[in-house]
């Protein structure tokens, strides 16, 4: 396992996730399924143990010593979260339990607005997450759902939108994944944004495969709200975020009601309290937003650009050697160019199913299916991939073992069956 | 148990060459099931003759588990009465379920045993089951009547 | 500190908790906010780190050895859970990330067939988490919102409900609290819900309070949905559960989209899965699942008889020591006959809130406030109470030191207080 | 930092005998503020002579602590004008959220100086903020312009 650069450790780096010196089927596990969830480090771990062991205790309704221990350990996530993404303020950070709540928090929020005529603008890349919430709020709404097409080459086509004046003056959401978790591509958010906005339409993006990998300055980024998960990026399972605009979040209407997320409650109505509280009903991720704050404080210390050039260039190289293999066809930019860490491919005469299941007899975690991506997988003519990805902690020659275990695969599996015929 | 055994010539004869492929008239109902978290799916038709499976139809597209377990299934129900299908239904379930645990019987299951292995890799079972599933649901849609057994 | 009986080993089980061995503010910590949230057992603190630390991946769509590993702890956790409270099948139990979010999802998706002249009934004891939802449901709908109220010993006033006519042919849902987390009065749930069922309303109970210290048996409780929280019941933040009956489940609408809870989708709209998975979108909170499962595991080692009978005894034991104390004014039922843990008081001349600050000096953890259930203070024309509250690792001994310091704080507030004048 | 050195008299003496309590007219504009994790509510009003502030007047529930901050607030804001009532806010919010690192400013923030002590318990802060808060709410309604200090 080499490094990638003189200054990024990777073995230290290994070694503070438990995980990987495991053996799988009697091989060393390589994992490359971490756009789908991300290993953990100790620190996070060891952080979320020592919560529950010394300070748990319900936040912000309880003012004991605990409680008070209990609130300042989440609310220094929330400002810790709120640094790693440069939001202007922690109340623009709200937990969710994870990237699928704060989409359908966007969905119902915004919704609550939608008429028939307006139109909502998503992308055939949708994850399903950031496409089924804005189906079901077109259907309670009457409002159009309309999409962006894709090239050949697997990027938006925003060609045949200009064509189609697909973002106008009904345009009233747009939502699109910032990178996309099957292709890849990182989309031209801030461009569509500026097109958005001269409409007034709101934006929103799906950071759920970008914000782990990539440094993350909102401001920059050009959207309106921006949803991520823990578990995607080195935190716990159970939380969520979804960043907003203090102007936006101020003027929406609540979604989950309950708790501690109320101003005065009287049996014949409530008020709300201030964000980020109002999208936050009953009792928290307490321990997952501790976790998740370790978690960006690891990545921050690594950082993020470091980390951002080692994943572009596992990626490159994956590319490069899964390129030589010719019964692997590589779905997406073939080149690491405005490109994520997610790379799908099909191999001939082995489903990915069967694919992915030899390849775990390796040792070698890939994922095979539609990755949550349907409407791109039809699109795209096929019904399932398999997908490789690495992170922060996949080396050089764990790709390598990938494409081994490919080799082998293929063989395997293409002269098992030629043989019977 | 490792993959290779699961593989085994059994089910990649059928998948090589799948039985009663197609879709066929007549037919009594036809449904469409999928598997959800992989995107495997069937179209399958059942054509029936008071209590007798006179055909099951079908078109799929899917791994190599899920195509050879439908074409197995429709050698083992055309021309069996719904009652015996769905006890095969029954064994074939309890065999997916066993992890392995449960010695299958050939006399019964006939190549539908091939798959004792692959009850052994929980994620696979889904794909295994898939047309099972899809014939139970078009047999209650043709109108055949059945204890549901689960 | 002495045990309740003989076969409770109240020594054992409090080494089980680490947090219970700290010294808060110079002095032993005495935790009394177990309504608020429960303390955890090491063995579901590391059962979460090993979760992390060998078996961590993404389940129902990762086909790999982790993934499959992640999967079974998962859906085991699910069964442990649907045996906990003698669901049907484990089908029935859907996993959210607590009683709010179980509540929100029972109210978004019955409240999709109300209509205006449909009503939905509740009570004012209620916790806002079984209000709110309600609230806002009706909101959408135009349905209208009516609620029991309670006698003066803190009880339901039955006999007014019935006066009323308060369920009758409008009824579409009931929702009450299973025990107030306030008044502790535990709701005659069954004989509500066989009226509420003549008129084919769904009754709904919500179990914060219930499940972490009673035998649960949904059959027994005569109600259609549960909702209740890991975190009160010795397991972790971010997990909850709704169980419902399948073929309520089976007919309900989707809740949130996304992830795995489709059938097949398509641009121009989608199918759904099977319950359980219909209701949970996105990654769920797989280690949280897995923690739950510990907890429940360690609950029924101990015995959910043996704990109601502990908690029982310790209630008990706290009414009539506070009813000794004749500057403490206890709210709800003052005998413990159907009666849960939580008991809420008020103290002459101290402001909760004060009463907490001053009790958290001397180590001792309650809470200060309105406890999410503003509409029954206001009922009870206060603005706000004191609410101690134990669990299966409170000991008698902890009771009296909470009196002793309520005498102390009363003193010495109210003598500074007096000797300004 | 004991829970002694927090009820200094200094607070107990205003929540016992609270200075300018009670709701009064004429006012410019009044505001209902609460805090929704305890229930301590203030109902207050202010009366504006041009830029200068003529009334504070209010009511409220809650503890020592929020009833006292509203009692030492209007002493301190009465008579003065909105630009200088703003700028004690901001240094008493200072003071509040230093955690008790920060020297409080006696000749400016006089009785204020005691929630010194009260700025090391987190859970108290937003109690003793209470009042503020709905004071230059109140202003802002009343049409007074002062700079968002945050
Ligand atoms: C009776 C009752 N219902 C609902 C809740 C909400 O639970 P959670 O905060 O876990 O959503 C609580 C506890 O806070 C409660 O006591
Ligand atoms: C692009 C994208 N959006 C949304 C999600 C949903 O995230 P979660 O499952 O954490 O809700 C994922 C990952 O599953 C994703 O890759």
């Amino acid at each position: 396992m080499n490094s990638t650069s003189d200054d990024y450790d990777i073995e230290t780096i290994r070694r503070d996730f438990p995980i990987l010196s495991r053996q799988v089927h009697g091989h060393p596990l390589v994992y490359l399924d971490s756009s789908n969830t991300s290993q953990k480090p100790r620190v996070v771990i060891d952080a979320i143990s020592d919560h529950y062991a010394q300070h748990n205790a319900n936040v912000a309704r309880a003012m004991h010593e605990l409680g008070a221990e209990a609130t300042a350990a989440y609310e220094g996530a929330r400002a810790k979260v709120a640094h790693f993404v440069a939001a202007a303020e922690p109340a623009e950070i709200v937990f969710t339990k994870n990237s699928s709540e704060a989409l359908n928090l966007a969905a119902h929020t915004l919704g609550a607005s939608l008429r028939p005529g307006d139109e909502v603008v998503v992308s055939v890349l949708e994850h399903h997450s950031n496409l089924v919430p804005w189906q079901l709020a077109c259907q309670r709404t009457g409002a159009t759902l309309r999409w962006f097409d894709i090239t050949p080459q697997g990027r938006l086509d925003l060609e045949a939108a200009e064509r189609e004046g697909l973002i106008n003056e009904h345009t009233k959401v747009v939502s699109l994944a910032w990178v996309s978790n099957v292709l890849g591509t990182v989309n031209p958010l801030r461009r569509i944004a500026e097109q958005a906005h001269a409409y007034g339409a709101v934006v929103v993006a799906d950071g759920s495969q970008g914000v782990p990998h990539l440094p993350t300055d909102v401001g920059t980024l050009g959207v309106d709200m921006l949803a991520f998960t823990g578990h995607k990026m080195c935190g716990p399972t159970g939380i969520g975020v979804l960043w907003g605009r203090r102007a936006l979040l101020d003027e929406l209407p609540p979604f989950l009601g309950g708790g501690e997320m109320i101003g005065e409650v009287r049996m014949e109505g409530s008020t709300w309290a201030e964000i980020p509280h109002k999208f936050e009903a009953g009792t928290p991720p307490i321990a997952q937003a501790v976790g998740l704050g370790v978690a960006v404080d690891y990545l921050e210390t690594i950082g993020m650009g470091a980390i951002a050039r080692h994943d572009h260039q596992i990626t490159a190289h994956m590319l490069e050697a899964l390129g030589e293999l010719d019964f692997v066809h590589v779905m997406g930019p073939d080149k690491p160019v405005d490109r994520g860490s997610a790379v799908s491919f099909t191999v001939d005469g082995v489903h990915p199913h069967d694919l992915m299941q030899l390849l775990d007899s390796r040792g070698v975690a890939v994922r095979g299916g539609h990755h949550c991506a349907e409407p791109l997988h039809r699109r795209l003519s096929i019904s399932s991939s398999a997908r490789a990805s690495g992170y922060l902690y996949s080396t050089d020659s764990e790709v390598d073992a990938l494409c081994e275990a490919l080799t082998w695969a293929h063989a395997f599996f293409t002269g098992r069956v030629a043989a019977r015929a | 148990m490792n993959v290779e055994e699961m593989y085994q010539d059994i089910i990649l004869d059928h998948y090589r060459e799948k039985h009663h492929a197609g879709l066929r008239e007549p037919y009594g109902a036809q449904v469409h099931h999928v598997n959800p978290s992989c995107g495997d799916e069937i179209t399958l038709r059942v054509d029936l003759d008071g209590s007798t499976i006179r055909d099951v139809s079908y078109e799929g597209e899917g791994c190599s588990i899920s195509q050879a377990s439908s074409s197995v299934m429709t050698d083992l129900v055309i021309g069996r009465s719904v009652g015996d299908a769905m006890s095969l239904f029954a064994e074939f379930t309890t065999m997916m379920e066993s992890q392995g645990r449960i010695e299958p019987d050939e006399e019964r299951l006939e190549d539908g045993i091939a798959f004792a292995g692959v009850s052994q890799f929980p994620a696979r079972v889904k794909c295994a089951m898939l047309s099972w599933s899809a014939l139970r649901d078009a047999l209650a849609r043709a109108g055949a009547t059945f204890e549901e057994s689960r």
